[in-house]
């Protein structure tokens, strides 16, 4: 039964997939759609790809990553290098991008083993620094004056990534391997006494993470012409920090929702540009104070469908309580 | 004869913190099947020995041996592996997950299949969730618990949550069940309907069960043995009637007469 | 999607013609570019007091956030939403790039203020077309830098603190060091810092170590001032020079006009020129509207609108590659930052004055033609 | 000395409390039992001002407390030692007992007390420069119930005190309590140990899902076979 | 000669680091909070200074309590505002209201007054530098220093030997069992970001004369450094904020001395991820593993 339905939905999935890709690729063709339009998707789509595989880090594993820029320039250079200076091609230098990033997210897989909270907070901006600084200081890529990068980024390869990342995802956090993440989440000591080997899974999630990051990276490079380390700063990770969190910690779906408005909240300011920063961080301010569990809360946006078997206990989370 | 077989064995074993000398010097055996009790004063080292055990703290002194073979030092998740499992005596539930995932949680160890497996869905994934969900549910009905399947950990009564970090310890298929303090906070019917439980999932699962409890007609009333400790290091021990009346013990923890 | 029902303003015989304007109005760089916004702000409400053969011209500002990525989205939005004629920006070189070749692809004119990264214009042995720029490109300014370090200044050792994070002052830099090699000189010491930093004083005591005779400083006047006055304050006393980058009132009232005293500029004019009209004119409108002394960004964003009003004039009409023609074709246009003409790689020829501090006024010392 | 009429809690969107009302007497120990989850806590959190009732009134001597701020409703003499201790883990067994009497300015009083409680719980005595975290359980019970006695309360709520207690240890919590009650402190205990509580206490109430079910002197309760088959155990 | 100077380099840009990191630790310890807007009090307070020198031509004490009393009330208003609401939410969730807060508060400076830097006045305090064999040491960077380590002296005792010292800690540790004290925990929690934001105010306008130039992005490196420095020296603890704040200092000046200035801020927060590896809460951070 239980088989069926997962089989179900899987497939029930990649069909919707199926149909939006079709319809905007239609839209596309038939030049309904203006660049403006196409590149403001595209920006969506990176930023979903980000906010899901940083999703799995913070909101699922509960580790407190915000260096998530890190990882994007790692595979943006990375894919550069890969299409600019090998003359490779760019599905090659995706691959690689990601790889890349796996790597790094191993590296700083690490120290998350013995840091916690705020202080693997503050490493991980760190290493996100490092990062950059380091880019900065090789001139093969450019330095601080950049690198440019043809625009290789198309819908079809910017979607089927997004929707890569979502899949595999979705399907590591509902196995027996996602709920071992959870369960570092919620509670580590707990975790480790029932046998989760909670440093394979931390380091585990880094690398997933980090590996879907660096793939919109390379999706980012070759979308925006020129690639500078100066994009990839903190406040960068930030906004990356900010779907995840907007969204709602622990719900995908949330993350996804926070990125599209967010990418589209971004563009519409463009417009006001004295006011477009105050206006952005009152919306922060203000979407934090009256919904502080983010936009779905842990709920992803399928169980307001459903009703009947909720694994989330309903009403009980209306309100945070003193104790 | 299987009864019989050495399952735990503590050498001289000990832990200081800074100058504190939480537990030190401690021996005990304890065998396949039996139902023992650790008693002791408030602050006797009691969790300590239970971190001890579980890895939490490894020993800066002495061995810990579960059937012969040496955990010192190994990480808790090693030593749940090989067979003890525990609850904690603050309440350690993954409050956010659902009462059933919380015991598939616990049932991981013993599932094969791998992260890709899951990834791309290949038929090892099905089987294997499916497997975990049908034990899991097994674990939750012995403990009266699958009316709450979907709930979430936190959303349980106080009662129910103990329970259910029980089942969640048994769902690793521990060989030495530890629990600390299983009925603080339980009112006396209660407790007993826990002892009753206590003692079938012994049973049921030819378990053998180490218990901390200050809960004397517990521990009086279920355990086989009991050791006491107090200052960290062993005072006594020996049957339910034996601590009962030793002097040292009616001192240190008793206190004049035992209802 | 905002849907600003675009009137189509470069509609053949609208009476407005719509300009884009890309720039940093915020993030890191935000003030420069806001500096340029301010010049083409009293730009546009002088030639629009006059019109251009009856049209007027319409400023729709998009803001970049000192970010590529929002500089090439905002450019697609100028164009395909906006149907600008022509951007002007952005203030640095990495968000100009980052629309080369939106713009090219487009058949749009972009100008940017100050971007001076020579791959903007002309890049492996191809022009950008429709990119041209206001400012000098680096090379110049090196040179004469060198020449007069070494004529004038008798320098035989020299070191050079560059602003690492800026292709400007790397390009001034390079120049700068052969040139001056050329000359006989010596580069003591090369150091570094990043824009944003505060506190030199680490660089600085390296310099000091080498005792050079004079320091180039190819920055932005943001820590250039701070620059000078550290240096003073730990004894450094030779002369030290730098570009266009440093002009602002600004300069002075950071670094402080007795620290700023022996120090020279290469820049595109001299606002105490009294001999120069536009010059004057310029300073004076400027203090009008905003109460304050304008800088090199504000009359470089100035000059910009003025430079794409001059072509829409010579075009006569607001189409973007009618525009552009003109724009190739401008020929000795009088501005303030200089006499215009493009060469064949859409930059500017225009001559550079040398200037000294002395008690906080620039004085004019030479004029060096390319 | 405290009145509670017909007061309902929620949490969110449940309710803990449906219309509960008690009454203390000066000088009294009144005890509350119930089964987990009934709403004993809820109650006590009510009435020291963590909790605001929806509906109801709280009176202590006289005067409405309901809605007030817990800081206030400490100053008028009401001090509660909340479930599972909360003692302040990284400050030491003195500095805990001194925030006890944060509110207190008489420095010969406060000094006085502290010997009080010194004779009280010698332990804590002996631990008085440990920091509070690394003391167990029973400690930080008593260290609790030390705390709340600093500030010299004339109403003591104490929420479930011998819990996880060693027996020696719950003997002496309950001399402690009787000892206290009889220097003329009012008080309202939770207990689990309803043998225990009952045996000290003058009153008791027996609370069930939110709702005050049974109440009378121990006596009473004791030989109601309802409630010796629900909490006392079936002895 | 040249390393001593250096050092002396260091100590003074590490002070100005301690400054700001005094009132970032210090809000943490009691709130938990890593408030992000710290570094864009201490550039309100800068130019609020700036504006009182320039414009109400105060000297430079008057100056410096106007500020140190301007940005209290704004730090208790940001308070108020923003984060209490939050009190219950997650930390995270708080976190991202600091990021709004620390944007808003610089782009409402940028949209009051504009991007372009401003330049203390420099007549404020007489500069003398001293020439010490060689080494010179100007009598700013000495103030600085003394004032840093006043400060932390005064933090200390307020924080451990005063009663709302002792009222913030135990809100801290637990501020539902600090309501049943008696402690206003809404008042505890004011005075704790009015202290702080007065030490960021004070920070400021000591930044600006010593600087010179402040503009409204100016609190986000500062402030991130700053950070860093509390989390070096243990964050939540005070002496742990001045030796962190004095050692990332020293760390980038020698840095720079060896001619990597451009790998400066990497290398600060190399042996930043280097000390936690090893000390995991800092340098005089209590490793305060969890009681299981
Ligand atoms: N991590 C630690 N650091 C320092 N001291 C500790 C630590 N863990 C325990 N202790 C000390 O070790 C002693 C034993 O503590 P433990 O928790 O084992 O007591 P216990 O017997 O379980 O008591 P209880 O019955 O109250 O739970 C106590 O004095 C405690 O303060
Ligand atoms: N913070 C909270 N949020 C939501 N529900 C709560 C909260 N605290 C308690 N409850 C619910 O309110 C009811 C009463 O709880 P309360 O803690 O008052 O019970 P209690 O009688 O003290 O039980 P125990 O013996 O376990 O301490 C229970 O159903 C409980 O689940
Ligand atoms: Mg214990
Ligand atoms: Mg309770």
């Amino acid at each position: 039964m239980q088989k069926i339905k997962q089989f179900k939905s899987f497939y029930i999935n990649i069909i919707a997939a199926i149909i939006v890709f079709a319809i905007v690729q239609f839209l596309i063709s038939g030049q309904l759609l203006n660049d403006f339009y196409i590149n403001t998707l595209l920006v969506i789509v990176i930023n979903i790809i980000l906010a899901v595989s940083l999703h799995l880090i913070i909101g699922i594993t509960g580790q407190f990553s915000i260096g998530h820029a890190g990882f994007l320039s790692i595979g943006a250079y990375s894919a550069a290098i890969i299409t600019m200076k090998l003359q490779l091609p760019f599905a090659l230098s995706l691959l690689v991008g990601g790889i890349a990033a796996a790597i790094a997210g191993l590296i700083i897989g690490i120290p998350s083993l013995r840091l916690k909270g705020d202080y693997l907070a503050i490493a991980t901006l760190g290493f996100g620094e490092i990062v950059r600084i380091t880019l900065l200081n090789i001139d093969y890529v450019g330095g601080a004056s950049g690198m440019m990068v043809d625009n290789l980024t198309t819908w079809p390869w910017a979607f089927w990534c997004m929707v890569i990342t979502i899949l595999v995802i979705v399907n590591f956090t509902n196995s027996t391997h996602g709920r071992a993440c959870i369960s570092i989440r919620e509670n580590e000591i707990a975790a480790d006494a029932m046998g989760i080997n909670t440093t394979y899974y931390k380091v585990m999630a880094f690398v997933i993470g980090a590996f879907f990051a660096g793939v919109a990276g390379g999706l980012y490079s070759h979308n925006f012409y020129i690639i500078m380390p100066g994009s990839f700063g903190f406040m960068k990770s930030f906004d990356i920090l900010i779907f995840v969190v907007l969204g709602g910690l622990g719900s995908l779906s949330g993350s996804v929702i926070a990125a599209i408005l967010l990418s589209i909240v971004s563009t519409f300011l463009q417009d006001y540009p004295e006011t477009r920063m105050v206006i952005y961080s009152l919306v922060l301010i203000l979407m934090m104070i009256f919904r502080p569990q983010g936009l779905l809360g842990t709920k992803e946006i399928t169980s307001f469908f459903k009703k009947g078997k909720s694994s989330d206990g309903g009403k009980h989370d209306g309100k945070q309580t003193v104790a | 004869m299987m009864e019989n077989k050495l399952l735990l064995k503590v050498e001289n074993a000990g832990i200081q913190f800074g100058g504190l000398k939480a537990v030190s010097n401690t021996n005990v055996e304890i065998k396949k099947g039996e139902l023992i009790g650790l008693i002791g004063p408030n602050g006797a080292g009691k969790t300590t020995f239970f971190n001890l055990l579980t890895g939490v703290y490894a020993p800066t002194e002495g061995n810990i041996l579960l059937e012969g073979k040496r955990l010192n030092g190994l990480p808790p998740y090693k030593i749940t592996r090989k067979g003890i499992s525990r609850t904690f005596q603050n309440i350690r539930l993954f409050n956010e997950l659902s009462v059933l995932d919380n015991v598939k949680v616990a049932y991981h160890t013993n599932s094969k299949h791998s992260i890709l497996s899951s990834i791309f869905r290949l038929p090892p994934h099905f089987t294997g969730e499916r497997e975990m969900e049908e034990k899991a549910i097994d674990f939750l009905k012995i403990f009266n618990l699958d009316g709450f399947l979907y709930e979430k950990a936190k959303n349980l009564p106080y009662g129910q949550q103990r329970r259910l970090e029980i089942a969640r310890a048994l769902a690793t298929q521990p060989k030495l069940l530890l629990l600390d303090e299983p009925a603080a906070g339980m009112n006396p019917n209660e407790t007993e309907e826990l002892m009753n439980l206590i003692s079938f999932i012994r049973e049921k699962f030819d378990l053998t069960v180490l218990l901390i409890e200050h809960d004397m007609q517990l521990v009086m009333g279920v355990c086989e043995r009991i050791y006491v400790l107090d200052h960290g290091q062993l005072i006594a021990e020996g049957s339910p009637s034996e601590i009962r009346n030793n002097p040292k013990v009616i001192e240190a923890y008793l206190g004049e007469e035992v209802s | 999607g905002c849907g600003s029902a675009s009137t189509g303003g470069s509609g053949k015989d609208s009476k407005t013609i719509v300009i884009g304007e890309n720039l940093e109005l915020s993030g890191g760089v935000a003030s420069y570019g806001s500096s340029a916004d301010k010049g083409i702000a009293l730009a546009l409400e002088e030639i629009n007091k006059k019109g251009i053969d009856g049209k007027k011209l319409k400023i729709v500002k998009v803001d970049n956030k000192s970010d590529q990525q929002e500089a090439t989205s905002a450019a697609l939005k100028l164009i395909t939403q906006n149907k600008v004629s022509a951007i002007i920006g952005a203030a640095t070189s990495g968000d100009t790039l980052a629309q080369v070749q939106i713009v090219d692809k487009k058949k749009v004119p972009l100008i940017t203020t100050s971007g001076t990264a020579s791959n903007i214009t002309y890049d492996k042995g191809k022009l950008n077309e429709f990119v041209f720029r206001t400012c000098f490109i680096d090379p110049f300014q090196g040179v004469v830098s060198a020449n007069f370090a070494s004529n004038n200044l008798n320098a035989k050792n020299a070191a050079i603190f560059i602003d690492s994070s800026s292709d400007y002052a790397k390009g001034l830099a390079s120049n700068f060091k052969d040139t001056f090699t050329k000359n006989g000189g010596k580069i003591a010491k090369e150091e570094a810092y990043l824009a944003k930093d505060t506190d030199f004083r680490a660089q600085l005591t390296n310099i000091k170590a080498k005792n050079p005779d004079v320091i180039f400083v190819p920055g932005y006047y943001e820590e250039v001032g701070l620059i000078v006055k550290q240096a003073r304050d730990l004894g450094i006393n030779v002369p030290i020079m730098g570009g266009d980058g440093w002009d602002s009132p600004k300069l002075v009232e950071l670094a402080g006009a007795k620290a700023l005293n022996n120090t020279f500029i290469t820049n595109h004019y001299s606002s105490g020129n009294t001999e120069d009209q536009k010059v004057q004119d310029f300073v004076k409108a400027f203090k009008d509207k905003y109460g304050q002394e304008p800088d090199g960004f504000n009359a470089l964003g100035y000059d910009s609108l003025y430079l794409i009003a001059d072509a829409i004039k010579r075009a006569g009409s607001g189409d973007p590659v009618k525009i552009k023609k003109a724009l190739e074709e401008t020929k000795d246009l009088q501005l303030v930052t200089g006499t215009f003409t493009f060469d064949d790689k859409h930059n500017p020829v225009k001559s550079a004055v040398i200037l000294e501090y002395v008690d906080g006024k620039q004085q004019f010392k030479a004029k060096v033609n390319p | 000395m405290l009145k509670v009429e017909n007061i309902d809690v929620y949490y969110g969107n449940i309710q803990a409390l449906k219309g509960v009302s008690l009454e203390i007497n000066q000088g009294e120990i009144v005890t509350l039992i119930g089964a987990n989850g009934a709403g004993k806590s809820t109650l006590l959190k009510t009435i020291s001002g963590l909790l605001k009732p929806k509906n109801g009134e709280i009176l202590f001597e006289r005067k409405s407390i309901k809605g007030k701020a817990a800081q206030t409703i400490v100053k008028q003499g009401i001090s509660h030692v909340p479930e599972g201790r909360r003692i302040f883990a990284n400050m030491t067994v003195t500095e805990n007992l001194e925030l006890g009497a944060f509110l207190r300015k008489d420095k010969a009083g406060i000094r006085q007390d502290l010997e009080r409680v010194y004779q009280l719980f010698p332990r804590l005595y002996e631990r008085k420069k440990q920091s509070a975290g690394t003391l167990s359980g029973g400690e930080q019970q008593m260290l609790a119930m030390g705390r709340a006695l600093m500030a010299k309360p004339r109403l003591l709520l104490l929420d479930e005190p011998s819990m996880g207690l060693a027996p020696l240890l719950v003997k002496t919590i309950f001399r402690i309590i009787e000892e206290i009650s009889q220097t003329g402190t009012t008080i309202l205990l939770v207990e689990q140990n309803a043998n225990m509580a009952l045996s000290i206490a003058d009153r008791a109430y027996v609370i069930e899902t939110g709702r005050v079910v049974l109440s009378g002197t121990p006596d009473e309760l004791n030989t109601s076979d309802q409630v010796k088959s629900a909490y006392l155990g079936g002895h | 000669m040249e390393f001593i100077q250096q050092l002396v380099n260091g100590i003074s840009l590490g002070s100005i680091y301690a400054l700001i990191a005094l009132g970032y630790t210090m809000v943490y310890g009691i709130v938990k909070l890593i408030n992000f807007a710290h570094g864009d009090v201490f550039m309100v307070g800068s130019f609020i200074g700036f504006y009182s020198i320039t414009y109400l031509h105060l000297g430079f004490f008057p100056a410096l309590l106007l500020s140190m009393l301007v940005c209290a009330i704004f730090g208790m208003l940001i308070e108020r505002i923003a984060y209490k609401p939050l009190r219950n939410a997650t930390r995270i969730a708080a976190l991202i209201t600091a990021i709004g807060v620390s944007l808003f508060i610089e782009y409402g400076m940028v949209y009051i007054r504009g991007a372009q830097p401003d330049a203390y006045p420099r007549n404020v305090l007489p500069n003398k530098t001293f020439d010490i064999f060689g080494v010179s040491i100007s009598s700013q960077s000495i103030l600085i220093l003394v004032t840093s380590i006043a400060l932390m002296i005064i933090l200390q005792v307020i924080v451990h030997k005063t009663k709302t010292g002792k009222a913030m800690r135990a809100v801290s540790h637990d501020a539902e069992a600090a309501k049943l004290m008696g402690i206003n925990v809404d008042r505890t929690i004011s005075a704790t970001f009015a202290i702080g934001s007065a030490l960021a105010g004070a920070a400021g306008v000591i930044f600006g004369i010593y600087y010179i130039k402040i503009e409204p992005l100016m609190g986000m490196i500062p402030g991130i450094k700053a950070f860093v420095a509390a989390v070096l020296g243990g964050i939540g603890i005070i002496p742990g904020a001045m030796v962190g704040g004095i050692l990332l200092g020293v760390i980038e000046a020698i840095v720079s001395a060896f001619g990597f200035s451009l790998w400066r801020d990497g290398v600060a927060f190399v042996v930043l991820i280097l000390i936690l590896i090893f000390r995991p809460s800092g340098i005089f951070g209590k490793n305060m593993k969890e009681k299981v």
